[in-house]
């Protein structure tokens, strides 16, 4: 019953037929609130107390950062779906979301250490957020990898859900051991996204800009889906209407 | 599951280099580091212990790379499935013959060479059980990544299990240091005990799950 | 009596269809010849039958759940660095491993019993991986290839012991480009 | 809220010497999304022609 329920809605022919329709708003929505939420926090958000103007970094990094997780746990909930209901769909999706998912935590990671040069005066500190941050990266780089190693792609497919589910179990393991770690071992330092409470004139362009990055980055990862879904099922003929 | 243990020990201690060389690349690195540096400026009890970490990383990686390599390329592995069904009792052998024959005797090099640079001898059994369960973590880990990768070289090896083995380190380095402070022995072994035999009973239904993929 | 039947079967890998909806039965003290060209997925249709691989669409039904298959595929599955000797002592125990013994020694292996296969000749370490299939009691045999590298008096020495094994009541599926002759169901599977 | 936190360009472009770390972030950032936008779309039209001349030829 679900499983038909599932392969009714998750047909590579209605994801792109769909998707094909929402496309154009998602990139308006996500191109337009990024533009707004970046102009409103690199130009009229104030500048912050103690760290100056370094902080406007936040309104990229602290999205990126945000999504370098998201992506992850979506492409588990997908890998999921392959490996319980074989939906081919999800591990196309796995396959077009991992590089995204790379390149927004390689960003995280650089704004990150770019923001630590004038606030630690040094561009890479063993914190426990950014060696998480790091060990995410790698986690991204080995689907990719992986994925890559195969000529039988319905093998790679499974073997990359195999990887991404046990990644996802290893997510919360990392952060709890490398906070551990980190508190035995430095004492605690700034912490990079700003104290407690927020002020609403940076709190508003910061929300604004993550909303932004996250449709601008659904409609990134439609437009490679697509590709990918056209490369893998090229020889079908529903894919005819498309091109 | 007897049947398997022993010929996966019959076939690991006939194949002395699988055997003997990650033992002898733990000596050859416990060795090698002090000679590196200029001990008359570094304490070298100080951080020998993370070099002794370090190492167990390294050669538990080397120890497995093989592990299911041989079986995949040779068709063993088709044999096996046709008498099993699935491969979560030739994991989990392989795993334990594998801990017993490498794991285990790197654990006692290392609480060894530890012994030798400034730990208390009462602290000796501690190292190595310590030492002998993180490699049982660990052994499991690079399991996981070897029945992955297989044939695919070390480099995806790595990439997949890399962040697996990480925590194990960071566990494995506060362990060794509630040695050297004192108090919380009890605690972080039970842990790691506990840790083990989970993973003990997990990590082979996940290798046997890859492992069919790939004779699929 | 039946021991498995396939229905609809249907395999591809990646964009290449190897077959479409085959059908098919097994039964015991039948054999079955898979024929076809090269690439044509004879070995793949023998991984399907004995389940290794999941076929794209379709399904094998065993009759008897824990039906005993012997099987070699063009994958030897004995170990390189040991000797014909400890390889067969680490597959058989007993009765069975006196029946390899006698193999052995047909086969005139016992000459290089004590050498590392690794230094065998391909006939020899063929001969070898066939002891496999002849010393297990087996309901099922499937053999891939199983002539290529044999000479003449070996081929012969395995088509008897193939004939025998079918009176016997036991089912036989085999691929081979060469005419096996033996009494077989023809199954072609084209280019 | 809604005042100009900066006088001038200079300022803008200096943001008190801070200004090389937090442009070069957004530049990065900017240039990383659009480049990935037009691999991506590059790529569709790719495989599109491909499809159109294996259909054209059957």
């Amino acid at each position: 019953m679900i499983s038909a329920f599932i392969h009714k809605f998750s047909s590579p022919k209605s994801y792109v037929r769909l998707t094909e329709k929402l496309y154009p708003f998602f990139i308006v929505l996500g191109v337009s609130l990024l533009t707004l939420g970046w102009i409103w926090g690199l130009l009229f958000a104030p500048q912050d107390a103690v760290q100056g103007n370094s902080y406007r970094i936040i309104f990229l990094h602290v999205p990126s950062v945000i999504f370098a997780e998201l992506i992850y746990f979506f492409m588990a909930i997908c890998a999921l779906m392959h490996l319980v209901w074989r939906v081919k769909l999800a591990a196309y999706l796995i396959k077009a979301a991992a590089p995204i998912g790379a390149m927004i935590t390689f960003l995280g990671l650089f704004s990150g250490s770019i923001w630590g040069i004038p606030t630690w005066g040094t561009w890479w500190q063993w914190d426990a957020r950014i060696t998480s941050t790091l060990i995410l990266f790698i986690m991204y780089l080995g689907v990719i990898t992986l994925h890559g190693s195969f000529s039988n792609l319905i093998k790679a497919d499974r073997l990359m859900s195999i990887l991404v589910i046990i990644g996802v179990i290893n997510i919360p393991i990392i952060k709890k051991s490398v906070d551990w770690w980190s508190t035995l071992h430095q004492p605690a330092s700034i912490s990079i996204s700003g104290g407690s409470s927020i002020d609403p004139s940076m709190l508003y362009p910061l929300l604004i800009s993550i909303i932004g990055l996250g449709f601008t980055l659904i409609s990134l990862g439609i437009l490679s889906s697509r590709s990918y879904i056209f490369t893998r099922e090229k020889n079908k003929k529903w894919i005819a209407e498309h091109v | 599951m007897v049947r398997l243990i022993k010929s996966e020990i019959f076939k690991l201690l006939k194949k002395l280099k699988s055997w003997l060389g990650p033992l002898l690349i733990m000596i050859l690195v416990l060795i090698a580091f002090p000679l590196s540096i200029d001990i008359s400026q570094f304490d070298l009890d100080k951080f020998y212990f993370s070099i002794i970490v370090v190492s167990i990383l390294m050669t538990s990686f080397v120890a497995t790379e093989g592990m299911f390599e041989e079986d995949f390329e040779d068709g063993s592995l088709e044999q096996e499935f046709l008498l099993e069904k699935d491969f979560y009792k030739l994991a989990l052998a392989k795993i334990f013959v594998f801990v017993f024959l490498i794991g285990i005797p790197l654990a006692l090099i290392g609480a060894i060479f530890s012994f030798a640079n400034g730990v208390a001898f009462n602290s000796f059994a501690k190292v190595f059980l310590i030492l002998s369960l993180s490699n049982l973590l660990l052994f499991n880990v690079f399991a996981f990544g070897n029945a992955l990768s297989i044939n695919k070289g070390a480099m995806l090896g790595v990439l997949s299990s890399l962040p697996l083995a990480l925590p194990v380190i960071i566990l494995l380095g506060s362990s060794i240091r509630t040695i050297q402070y004192g108090d919380g022995f009890i605690s972080i072994i039970a842990l790691m005990i506990g840790i083990g035999l989970l993973m003990s009973a997990l990590m082979p239904l996940i290798i046997s799950a890859a492992l069919k993929t790939h004779i699929d | 009596m039946k021991l498995l039947s396939a229905q609809n079967i249907t395999h591809s890998i990646n964009d290449a269809k190897l077959f479409h909806n085959l059908s098919f039965d097994i039964n015991s003290a039948e054999a079955l010849h898979i024929r076809g060209g090269n690439g044509s997925g004879k070995s793949t249709l023998l991984r399907i039958i004995l389940g290794i691989t999941t076929p794209s669409k379709g399904l094998v039904e065993l009759i008897k759940p824990d039906l005993k298959i012997s099987y070699l595929g063009h994958k030897n599955a004995v170990k390189s660095y040991l000797t014909p000797l400890e390889n067969l002592e680490l597959l058989f125990h007993d009765a069975e491993l006196k029946h390899a013994f006698k193999w052995l020694d047909q086969f005139g292996l016992t000459n290089v019993q004590d050498e590392l296969t690794a230094n065998l000749s391909f006939g020899q370490q063929k001969k070898l991986a066939l002891i496999r299939v002849m010393a297990q009691s087996s309901e099922l045999i499937v053999l891939d290839e199983p002539f290529v590298g044999l000479d003449q008096a070996t081929a012969d020495q395995l088509k008897n012991f193939l004939a025998k094994k079918l009176s016997e009541g036991v089912g036989l599926i085999l691929t081979s480009h060469i005419d096996p002759m033996i009494e077989c169901i023809e199954l072609d599977l084209g280019v | 809220m809604f005042d100009l936190a900066f006088s001038n360009l200079h300022e803008i472009l200096d943001m008190n010497g801070h200004g090389i770390y937090v442009w070069s972030v957004y530049a990065l950032g900017i240039s990383m999304i659009v480049i990935s936008f037009s691999i991506a779309k590059k790529r569709i039209a790719g495989i599109q022609k491909k499809i159109k001349i294996n259909n054209a030829s059957s």
